[in-house]
């Protein structure tokens, strides 16, 4: 095998050394009646070439050369080229976690310029060296902040993503943390203030909301602050589509802050990996879940970074840990950091530009062919559109001039019918592009 | 070269950026957005792409890495991430396919994903599997997700799980925020289960054991199947975690020796690289009777012979993940599968556990060995016969490093004072071994010898060693600009630097 | 521009700081009426993603996804992925030339390791760093043999590659070097050993050969060498497909070798960048072209390594110089490099067994349906077939069926008539292509 | 770390390939290639492949690079290598594209040539192109070859070429290999062409002036369109040798100047990667005189408006190289002047002049400064203040290794003593700038106080001053296994290592 650093005579030799008579001899401890005897049933060893051609077929069995309106919590996004060129450099690729701070010093300065970019992006204090992803950091968060406040219960918008919801459902069901859904307004697709406020009890421990929400659209964050502030609850702001923090205010009003850093040059790929990152004020920095690196300074003095706080962690506090999570998404958060480097403050908000006019001029394009929801609020890129036949039916119609059309909402949303959809446009999208998706839908 | 930290080398109209032309009519965005306009932007850097590719460069070149070489870290199988795996991951229809896009152009994702799901279950010897899990410690969270819903199918949820003391911090953790209550389960004087004190823990209330097997001092729980039937007789589940799986692949099966439910860390024994932290990916193997509680969507093979998503699933435990998992590593592994084949995957774990022996070979007599049960793929020194001269595990750890390798685990299991735990994994060859070996028998000597140079090392790194108590007591979690770097003159910009 | 590391504040600074009023200042001492004074007409700037549009555009127009069966001096063998992994690494790709070698030793070691492949692989004691290429360098070749032996003229067989004849031409002319070509034998496609002997006069320098030669076929070296070295002239064999020197016999009995390393990594690239490289008998060490690493010591006794006896070379000895290379194919060699690590002394010649089972096959099953010329002679991975057909009707028919037929040989060999081609099959080609180039040609 | 030759870390059996399953009959190598077949080979290595990518990634650790810092390498123009350009590169209809696939299928690869050759005639403002060269010398050797047998023409090749004594030393050799005699052309007091000198010397055997413009002392020849005068006023013609058109691009164009043909270095002025020492890329631009001349074949747009190849071309002085050249560097050159525009490629220039001229403020009276003309993209100072404490350029040029640089080009050009030639480029920022400039003045201060520390340098690097002398008074340049090798013991492998 072309991995294995080993000759045949290397493991001859070996096993005289260890004094043992064959390599089996090193197995025997395991109970003969379960050891394998057989090869397993996977396929034969693949020549290199080989395995390049089995993913070339997989390959082509995915969609490629079609135009696509799909974003729904999932981002296309220009990723500069140094992002690969320097987060593949083998010192990054296969280094491990960074605990012997003395041989990790690349990955862990990575990781506070990752932590400072975020804070600055979110309007929060600190932020943490990554998360899973956004749907399993707003759980984590809402956890967070039930350990924070010590009430127990939280007031979820109904336009947070709805996986996110289901992945928050599982994530509470068995800690007992019942979790109360509130409903949007009809002319907005924002959550509804006065429902919110009505489900907001003594026991609640968060409010958890996303904007730019599902629908696209922009909340309210101060209002919702108030309100949930009033009742002593803490705000949870979930952003799953980053780039919008280029030109949207950030959630500075709130408490905890669950980011999908997806839109900052990582792939689409199938739904992952991405990064998420929990940011939030300093003062609920020992209920951060996650790891955490700070600056500190060597025995001579000079600056240097380790891996900190890690009393919180599961590998320290064991069944008394913020979080079970261990392995991250570091490497992603690598490219998440290169991706704003090559941006920067000016270059992001060109780009959350751009996003906000394709999108603008692709609502109103292929608007025109049907009906826009939730206009009375401010979106970004993303919209909510009612076509004249079924989402089923437009978008059968839209592959054939290989163009992906929005994602169907009736599921989710049931309330809007089988003819609503989310439309995403980026700038990716091309006015052709637009136009031709325009065109079908007329046709 | 030093190399300060990014925001201190931004000047105010650097650019590494240019967009494509604008092909739709410019809008105003405080027209669309109105109040929710964002205003200030913080410390976001401006450079140019050459001070980036420089930045990023010369941060890579303070790390070690595995291609620089070995890391004898016990529990955590750095091994080499072959290069194709990072090719194929690129493919335009692999990395740019949407999550939601039409399961009719997303055959070839359905196909990946079936595909390496069927060999996982080959190889754990288990009848259904989730790749949804994000990483080990997530998979873990799912399987005792699915052990706890499994109960309550039953009619009761039971109230604790048992855990060796030798587990993974994330074992205990994760029991916890599945809502049980854990139990310690004490090791035996082998290291291993101590099955009259399992078979007295075991009751009505148990839903769980949660085991690592080869056990975290690398030893293979002979007994496994009488600690499987001991549970078993209670209704009470075996829960595997597969951390050390890079021990036993193609070699013994889970599946086989009565393990209910396990994880697998595709990013140790299926190498996926570890990118100085993640991702990783964590799937969950079960047995048929857990199959019903495996989370939403699973990929099934549909009447037109096409693969699609089941999302119909009532007794599932819901979503753990959106999306369906960490994608790219499942590309990774099922590369590095197809790579080795039945002959490969068999030979890596037979030379896994050849180094491991062939170290511990060596250095018997060096360092003090708590147990003498025969080791798997890794061995658990400890530092008793150095510690006499006040020379700690990490001292050493720390002393490795000054010659060319990482340090191997220095403060885990807990249930060995002292443990020096070295995991070399398949990929290192004889010479680099003979290498590791040389070193750390030169470093009992220098422990012997003197004391002082091993307690105060490294000596050959960029950086010493870091007040990581200064760092948790006063935390500096990120950049702050200092009030002078507003107003720069012409002359300070290089002395900054 | 987004390469350019100044901000507008640090022009304006410079500026005050060289005393110049403004940039143009620092251009006075071009006379005015010089000046640019206007834009000049190339594309306006492009954003990353609009290069990227633009290379996909270009690349579109090419040909993919055929089947090929060109070879002649451009080989299609896998590229180890590890080769880019390793070589694009910015330590290799963006280092200069090593000549301060103290922060040079990366490369200089690799070339060290390249010049000893080089020298196994093709039997001789000493090998350069590298050459632009085969062409190239099999004319440097001569020039040297003319230097070495102080006899002025060159006999080459007429099946060294045509182009690389005509670049020797070239070169030769004004050097005033007489050239006589020689021809083949019908039966076996070598050169006609006793023409050859005829051609060789007391005042020729050297004999060119190559094998395997343009039709495929393999020299009998020895037998040539044995010619030329009777009367005094040196043996100099060009090898254009080196993939074949891991089953074919090295060319021991020449005095220098002159390979085109293309095979060993490099892509097809329409042409280049390949990878040139002259090896010789120990004793013309003096009179070799290029540069030459060589192993030495540092001032502690370590060993090192360092560009060497560059008093041969342009930059010290100018107008005497043995040649006027200056800049060679370093970053190829390192891809050469580790093509021949990875394949290492088993591999290479597996690969070259499945080269020459891939032809043998490809010429029954292909030869069927036309007449294989050159038969009496061993052959490596080419062989020619004269179609029923023309070559252009035979290729024609090929190209609908998405197959990239052989090359057409008529122009450079008149006397073999319209309908002969030049076929090569690689370890790349498939039985399936096999098949359907046969079918199709039978059609 | 340190790092053996990959021979010495070969042993027999290991591997890092695997073939894909051949599909075809297997063939009796010795049937088919009788004794031609090979027996014997000698010391290709046996390894894995994670040994390999140790061995190259170990070893890239010891160079210095772009990526890592600067180069201020006088006439060396080492610049940043945008990595778009390593990326189009490897598209597959690009890197994949067969030399001699039909042209209708290489309309892309026509393309790119047809459109780079545009873009270079505009920026050289000359009338047409050759892409083929493979180099700057190789370029050269083209254009004295056009020139020659545009004398032919004439009816006289005429004999001699004549060359400042500044000149790069790829110019005499090159008139050499073209079979004309060099004349050797002094240098002024101002270290330019010497008009009233070249007027006596160009007569009608002189085929050419080679001249290098700016020159190697960064220089430009203010009279450059008297010298074109002076030349064409006895039919003899001005080659310009383009090493240095990093100070000119968008900013003066040499056809309008004067120059009858020229090279460029791609791997200069259009940022191909230098890649350790090529390759690169050396097109030559003429004026109409000259066309006929070029090399075949020419790309050409038929009447079809496809590209094309014209080969039938009486008059060329036929091919200097297989096929169309280095195809993969027009890639890199025409992203890079695309990412570019007319704006960025004159604001290049700008920047490229500005950073050699603050370098020339910033140490004026820290060294010696022999020509006070102008500089332009480059500055050369002499070790003169230094030489009298014993301290040498090339010491200085090693002690800035020290510093986290590149030496500057220590040895050339040679009508300065002990020049010290320093080429920024554009792509050092302010900041770099600053530390060199502070490096170099703590030098000279270093050469002063303490002239054997500089002597003695460089300090820092993995490997010191090494013997030059030895490596050629007794060449050794290949590996050879050491008798012991052939029977290693069990133990020695690692020692060996």
């Amino acid at each position: 095998m072309r991995y294995l650093p080993k000759s045949p005579a290397d493991r001859t030799a070996m096993l005289a050394e260890i004094g043992a008579a064959s390599i089996d001899d090193l197995f025997a401890t395991i109970p003969a009646e379960y050891q394998l005897k057989r090869d397993l049933d996977v396929p034969r060893q693949h020549g290199e070439q080989e395995v390049i051609e089995a993913f070339k077929a997989y390959s082509a069995q995915n969609a490629t050369g079609y135009a696509s309106f799909l974003g729904a919590g999932a981002y296309r996004h220009y990723r500069p080229v140094i992002i690969d060129s320097l987060s593949q450099r083998g010192e990054f690729l296969t280094s491990y976690t960074p605990y012997q701070p003395e041989i990790a010093q690349g990955t862990l300065q990575a990781l506070f310029e990752f932590q400072t970019m975020i804070c600055d992006l979110t309007g929060m204090e600190i932020a943490n060296a990554s998360m899973y992803d956004g749907s399993t950091g707003a759980a984590e968060a809402v956890m967070m902040a039930v350990r924070v406040t010590g009430r127990n219960g939280a007031v979820i918008a109904r336009t947070v993503h709805p996986e996110y919801r289901e992945v928050l459902r599982t994530y509470a069901q068995h800690q007992g943390i019942p979790l109360t859904e509130v409903d949007y307004i009809g002319e907005s697709g924002r959550v509804d203030l006065a429902k919110l406020d009505a489900a907001i009890t003594e026991d609640t421990a968060c409010v958890l909301i996303q904007s730019p929400n599902f629908f696209g659209t922009i909340e309210d964050v101060a209002a919702v602050a108030e309100i949930a502030h009033a009742k002593g609850a803490l705000l949870i702001v979930s952003i799953a589509e980053a780039v919008s923090l280029g030109i949207v205010a950030p959630p500075v009003e709130a408490d905890i802050v669950s980011l999908e850093a997806q839109s900052f040059g990582v792939p689409v790929g199938f739904g992952g990996p991405y990064c998420g990152v929990i940011a939030c004020k300093e003062k609920f920095l020992r209920q951060m879940p996650g790891r955490l690196c700070g600056e500190t300074t060597d025995t001579e003095g000079r600056r240097g970074f380790v891996l900190t706080l890690s009393t919180r962690e599961q590998h320290i506090r064991r069944e008394k840990a913020t979080s079970n999570i261990c392995t991250n998404q570091s490497l992603v958060a690598l490219m998440v950091t290169i991706f704003l480097t090559v941006y920067g403050k000016i270059g992001l908000r060109e780009l959350a530009e751009q996003n906000l006019a394709k999108a603008h001029y692709a609502a109103n394009t292929i608007g025109a062919n049907g009906k826009l929801l939730f206009n009375s609020a401010p979106r970004f890129n993303e919209f909510v559109l009612e076509t004249k036949d079924t989402t089923e039916a437009a978008n059968a119609g839209l592959l054939k001039e290989k163009i992906i059309g929005g994602f169907p909402l009736g599921h989710h949303y049931p309330e809007l019918g089988a003819n609503a959809s989310l439309w995403c446009a980026t700038e990716l999208t091309t006015r052709v592009q637009i136009d031709a998706a325009a065109a079908a839908l007329k046709a | 070269q030093n190399e300060g930290l990014i925001f201190e080398k931004s000047s105010p109209g650097k650019k590494a950026y240019r967009l494509s032309e604008l092909d739709v009519p410019a809008v105003d965005a405080s027209t669309l957005l109105g109040k929710s306009v964002r205003k200030e932007y913080g410390a976001l850097p401006e450079l140019s792409e050459i001070e980036i590719v420089r930045h990023f460069t010369r941060l890579s070149t303070w790390n070690y890495a595995i291609d620089l070489g070995m890391f004898p870290l016990g529990s955590c199988t750095m091994k080499y991430n072959g290069r194709v795996n990072e090719a194929v991951a690129r493919f335009e229809g692999i990395a740019e396919a949407h999550p939601y896009q039409p399961e009719s152009l997303s055959q070839g994702a359905l196909g990946i994903m079936h595909d390496l799901s069927q060999y996982l279950i080959e190889i754990t010897g288990m009848d259904a599997i989730t790749l949804q899990p994000a990483a080990g410690a997530h998979g873990e969270f799912t399987g005792i997700l699915m052990i706890r819903a499994y109960h309550e199918s039953k009619g009761n949820a039971r109230k604790k799980i048992l855990i060796p003391d030798s587990a993974h911090g994330t074992n205990p953790a994760t029991a916890a925020v599945v809502g049980y209550q854990v139990q310690n389960l004490k090791s035996n004087a082998e290291g291993m289960v101590d099955l009259a004190e399992l078979e007295k823990l075991v009751d009505e209330d148990t839903a769980a054991l949660m085991l690592t097997n080869p056990s975290t001092i690398g030893v293979f729980e002979s007994e496994i199947h009488k600690i499987a039937d001991i549970l078993h007789a209670k209704g009470a589940l075996l829960y595997m975690d597969g951390a050390n799986m890079n021990a036993l692949v193609g070699k013994t099966r889970p599946g086989d020796f009565g393990a209910d439910v396990m994880h697998l860390n595709l990013h140790k024994t299926f190498s996926t690289p570890h990118g100085g932290g993640g991702p990783g990916s964590g799937p969950v193997a079960c047995k048929a009777i857990l199959e019903p509680f495996l989370p939403t969507p699973i990929v099934v093979r549909k009447a037109d012979k096409s693969l699609g998503f089941d999302y119909d699933r009532p007794l599932s435990v819901g979503r753990v993940r959106m999306f369906y998992g960490n994608f790219g590593m499942f590309v990774r592994a099922l590369a590095y599968t197809l790579a080795n084949g039945p002959d490969g995957l068999r030979l890596t774990t037979e030379d896994a556990v050849l180094n491991a022996n062939y170290i511990r070979a060596k250095l018997e007599g060096y360092f003090d060995l708590p147990f003498k049960t025969p080791s798997m793929h890794e061995v658990v020194f400890s530092d008793k016969l150095q510690a006499k001269n006040g020379v700690k595990t990490g001292d050493m750890g720390k002393r490795l490093i000054d010659y060319g390798f990482h340090a191997y685990t220095v403060s885990f299991p807990m249930i060995v004072s002292g443990a020096m735990m070295i995991e070399p994994t398949e990929s290192e060859s004889r010479e680099e071994l003979d290498l590791l070996i040389d070193a750390l028998q030169q470093i009992a000597r220098e422990a012997a010898e003197n004391p002082e140079l091993v307690k105060t090392a490294p000596h050959t790194t960029r950086i010493r060693r870091l007040n990581e108590t200064a760092a948790a007591r006063n935390p500096v979690l990120r950049w702050k600009a200092p009030p002078s770097s507003i107003s720069l003159t012409p002359d300070s910009a290089a002395k900054e630097w």
